[in-house]
């Protein structure tokens, strides 16, 4: 697997090469990780990346995967637009 | 043996830049934190430098200041904090705003500030998504951003070139003094560090620590809730919050807005800034509701409609989170950066409320003036804590 | 051709469907009522359906099941949807997300 | 008000939904598919009896019976907040707040990935992905296709997408790395296909099983065949792995490496699978966005697949209100799902209703019927989920016990 070409944060395009490279330099947490590559910080929330992001920092740290969420959830849970959330009625919600 | 010149408590914006500061200028430097860097506040904040959300005086003076102290550290460090030199916009809604803002800007030009009134039709020209009712606004170009958490881990990797030592999860359990009253050394969960002079960054948590050296520290939590947008185009160029934003802040300015139940009740105004990543940051809000930082639905509602009352395009924008974070607020609304009489080798460096990351440059610099006893780069008796002593005397 | 399951062993055969048509990036596919943007398109072939708004890279669907937000598309002039979650209807505009640079301007 | 709020219209939260409103209570569930039925959807196996399992079939059972018992469904809604209230939940959605009593989360799973170069390129789709195009919406992702994974999830899904005329090339591993891990090292990947031997779902599994019967998972794994075992003309290769996915704007094949039994990469021998879509099946883990935002507390379960809502085995959490149900406790079949929202929707109405001695054996014939599920499971996810279930039960009744007395001492 070439870690340069493998993307794990697909939203920012953060390949596992910066992510495990940053946690080696720093030994960093997910969460810190996250600030400072950006990865699990785009559109989706780090839905699809958090596990992979979780696994890699566990790893490379030789830690357990701690019970607490380590990239926490933050509504809105689905993007909304600020229309939407604003309270305009029409037709305009983001899926 | 654990023994630093200085043990700094708080790895936040404000204790990074302390640390730096005093690890450049030779000190021996012990950084404690309880969680990560930038674990609190610093992570939860917006990302900017202004000068134009102060009042005229001495918090105008240092925000300017610590701007271009940025400056220089965003040339002089090899780590990349996303710094830019945007400007910033106020918007007034009405024309009574037009005029408090005029009277406003006419000060900090006769204090020498580039500041200036730009009408309804250079408010488009400068920003052309805004909604084109609004009567005009103050337009400064110095006021500048940089993505708050990277200035902190940047403070920390270019101090560790000078030796600093960083102790991350580590909780301070108490902070112990000798004989003749002075510090003598920090105790956390983990080791116990001996020094003789103690910087307590600790943003919101300041009083707690004050509370172990036996003095009282005014600094509460203030909170505040930011949305993010997804990545966009350049919906703006630049910070633009509407003048109301000056009212949420100071309490002691009498203006009532014609606003919703919603945006009043929760004290919210109007803010957006660019990022490096080009997500949008909006705000604000002020709110006293102690340690809690959980996100308010009817805050996010109310940042959203009043975020869409002055920037139509974002109604079709999609916000992807949002999240709270507590200001260091006192009093007065002018940080403390002082070392404690009563408490010899006891230094504080805080209650900047929401300045924190305007002023971290500046409040690392000066608080290495005062331990080292050089002069201040300003006079800065009006941020000594014995003001508070004083206050109590008074009250008393 | 279609990439449509027409006869299936356990399932049986499609029921039929009403044929409507739809508009993607100007050009008219033809859906079934009931499809998702995301089925209908898949039927005809088309996977992808944007680009990854800084690096250009076309993206399709990934999870299918609104998780991913990875197939989101823009229905009409503004609003943004998740092709694998929102059905089809008769006229229907679909348009691809495209990448920005700074500045402002498409890629 | 309403009584009860499910978000989610899998098998976890009609049940629920069923079992509640046979109470009396008045529910509403909602789904962001614009179809009921969650994950039953795609599933479509053989059962060891012949009989064929038509999770499109029960989800429209279970939808029916909802109807009938005067539960409102709504689809097409998305949850993006909730908030706790004086009189229980305000839950926003992409249609307007809606106010509730109590509140189920019923939201499942979802797909982990194992990311590859090249696995963002249109064409490579999650397995589930594929599973929802073609039996939900009747649609191939394409002609051909190499599956990445073999695993339980994956072979069954292989099956359901031959049946759809997919021609499925093969199901190799991916590369043991730091996420695949395990599901890379042909020694480990036989061990688990193995357990699945006697209890496996159709045919197909089966006969994967059957090789390694009479050895170990070392040794099966060390003479498995270079080529694969091909079953109903599907080979599985477990010591062949995906190095990239490859294409130009598209996906269109896989290149591959064969690997030792150990997972290591064995030079000279990369390969071009050609296909015209690939699919990922890294398994899946509970989605506890929801349950983190209501502001449950977690435990990390590796056995039930990630990080869990502390829950009780009548499906309360200790936040007040707010129950959950189905894969989002832990990955299991749907079967047990469906047995857990009975579970859960009983337990609601008797804690609505108040209790009473026919209520409380409902709830009893019903946590009896979650255990004999479980027990007579085709599909085990994971070895270890009974214990892993007894020792969250324990620790939240610990919880539970510890904020009694909390409380008692105030």
């Amino acid at each position: 697997m070439s870690d340069e070409k493998t993307i794990v944060c697909r939203c920012e395009e953060i390949s596992f090469q910066t992510i495990s490279d940053t946690v080696r330099e720093y030994s960093c947490s997910s969460r810190e990780v996250k600030l400072r590559t950006r990865a699990g910080m785009g559109y989706c929330g780090g839905r699809t990346c958090r596990h992979m992001i979780d696994t890699i920092v566990a790893g490379i740290n030789q830690e357990p995967i701690a019970d607490e969420i380590q990239l926490s959830y933050r509504p809105p849970a689905r993007p909304l637009t600020f229309g939407v959330l604003g309270g305009m009625q029409h037709d305009n919600e983001s899926r | 043996m654990n023994s630093f010149d200085v043990v700094v408590v708080g790895a936040g914006i404000i204790g990074c830049s302390v640390s730096y500061h005093l690890s450049k200028a030779g000190y021996s430097v012990a950084l404690v934190e309880k969680g990560d860097i930038a674990h609190g506040t610093s992570s939860r904040c917006d990302a900017v430098a202004l000068i134009c959300d102060k009042k005229p005086g001495i918090d105008t003076e240092i925000g300017f200041k610590s701007i271009q102290l940025y400056k220089e550290l965003a040339k002089e460090f090899s780590f990349d904090f996303e710094f830019s030199t945007r400007g910033s916009l106020y918007v007034c809604e009405t024309e009574q705003e037009l005029e408090i803002a005029s009277g406003y800007v006419a000060e900090q030009r006769a204090d020498g500030y580039d500041m200036k009134m730009v009408d309804q039709k250079e408010l488009l020209e400068i920003e052309p998504y805004l909604a084109k009712d609004l009567k005009g606004g103050i337009w400064t170009e110095v006021d500048s951003t940089m993505n708050p958490y990277l200035v902190c881990f940047a403070f920390v990797e270019e101090a560790k070139k000078y030796g600093l030592k960083l102790f991350t999860h580590h909780e301070v359990k108490g902070v112990t003094k000798g004989p003749d009253g002075r510090v003598q050394s920090v105790i956390t969960d983990r080791t116990t560090l001996h020094t003789n002079r103690v910087v307590n960054c600790a943003g919101v948590w300041a009083a707690k620590l004050g509370q172990m050296v036996g003095i009282d520290i005014p600094i509460q939590p203030r909170k505040g809730m930011v949305l993010i947008s997804e990545k966009t185009k350049p919906v703006v160029s630049q910070k633009v919050h509407e003048f109301g934003y000056m009212l949420s802040k100071f309490e002691d300015i009498k203006y009532k807005r014609n606003v919703s139940k919603l945006v009043e009740e929760n004290n919210i105004a109007f803010t957006i800034e660019p990022t490096e990543a080009d997500n949008f940051l909006l705000g604000g809000h002020r709110a006293f509701k102690g340690y809690d930082i959980s996100s308010e639905n009817d805050v996010i509602r109310g940042i959203a409609e009043r975020a869409i009352r002055f920037l139509p395009i974002l109604k079709d924008i999609s916000c992807i989170r949002a999240y709270a974070g507590i200001r260091p607020w006192v009093p007065d609304h002018l940080p403390i950066v002082s070392e404690v009489e009563e408490v010899p080798g006891f230094y504080i460096a805080g209650g900047h409320e929401g300045d924190g990351i305007s002023m971290a440059p500046i409040t690392g610099r000066m608080i290495t003036q005062l331990i080292s006893g050089e002069e201040t780069d300003f006079n800065i008796d009006r941020l000594n804590f014995s003001r508070y002593k004083q206050l109590e005397r008074v009250s008393s | 051709m279609t990439m449509r399951v027409v006869n299936h062993p356990v399932l049986g055969k499609l029921p039929e469907q009403n044929r409507i048509t739809i508009r993607f990036n100007g050009q008219p596919y033809e859906a079934y009522e009931g499809d998702t943007i995301a089925s209908a398109l898949m039927a005809q072939g088309v996977k992808t359906l944007r680009k990854h708004e800084m690096s250009g890279e076309g993206r399709g669907i990934y999870c299918n099941i609104g998780h991913c937000f990875e197939c989101r598309v823009q229905v009409g002039d503004r609003k943004v949807v998740r092709a694998c979650l929102t059905p089809v209807s008769e006229g229907i505009e679909i348009h691809s997300l495209t990448a920005f640079v700074k500045g402002g301007q498409t890629k | 008000m309403i009584d009860l709020l499910v978000v989610g219209a899998g098998p976890a939260g009609l049940s629920a939904a069923i079992a509640a409103a046979e109470q009396g209570l008045k529910v509403k569930v909602l789904d962001e598919f614009p179809k009921v039925g969650g994950r039953l959807l795609g599933q479509l196996h053989q059962e060891p009896s012949g009989e064929w399992w038509n999770g499109i079939e029960m989800g429209e059972k279970l939808h029916q019976k909802a109807r009938l018992e005067g539960v409102n469904i709504q689809c097409e809604v998305s949850v993006s907040d909730i908030s706790r209230t004086d009189f229980g939940w305000s839950v926003y959605t992409s249609v307007g707040m809606i106010k509730a009593k109590n509140l189920l989360l019923a939201t499942g799973a979802s797909e982990t990935a194992i990311p590859l170069p090249g696995w963002t390129l249109p064409g490579a789709i999650s397995i589930g992905a594929a599973q929802v195009m073609g039996n939900v919406h009747r649609v191939k992702p394409g002609n051909s296709c190499v599956i990445i994974g073999a695993n339980v999830l994956s072979i069954a899904i292989a099956n359901e997408l031959m049946l759809c005329g997919v021609k499925v090339k093969e199901i190799i591993i991916p590369e043991t790395g730091p996420v695949a891990k395990d599901a890379g090292v042909p020694e480990k990947v036989m061990a688990s296909l193995m357990r699945l031997t006697h209890l496996a779902p159709n045919a197909f599994l089966r006969q994967a099983g059957k090789f390694g019967k009479f050895v170990s998972p070392k040794v099966a794994a060390q003479f498995f065949p270079k080529n694969g075992i091909r079953v109903l003309g599907i080979p599985i290769r477990v010591k062949k792995a995906a190095i990239e996915i490859i294409g130009e704007g598209q996906a269109t094949g896989v290149r591959t490496v064969a690997v030792t039994p150990d997972g290591k990469r064995i030079q000279g021998t990369e390969q071009v699978t050609e296909a015209d879509f690939v699919c990922i099946a890294g398994g899946l883990a509970p989605m506890s966005e929801l349950a983190s935002i209501a502001g449950c507390s977690f435990k990390y379960v590796e056995e039930l697949g990630g990080h869990i809502p502390l829950h009780s085995e009548r499906m309360e959490t200790a936040v007040p209100g707010l129950y959950v149900a189905g894969n989002i406790t832990g990955v299991e079949s749907a079967k047990v799902a469906m047995a857990q929202g009975k579970v859960a929707g009983l337990t609601v109405a008797f804690n609505t209703n108040g209790a009473s001695k026919k209520t409380e054996m409902l709830v009893k014939c019903a946590l009896d019927d979650v255990r004999k599920t479980r027990a007579n499971a085709l599909i085990e996810f994971q070895p270890g989920i009974v214990e892993a279930r007894e020792r969250i039960y324990v620790q939240f009744e610990q919880e539970r016990i510890a904020v009694k007395q909390a409380i008692t001492v105030s």
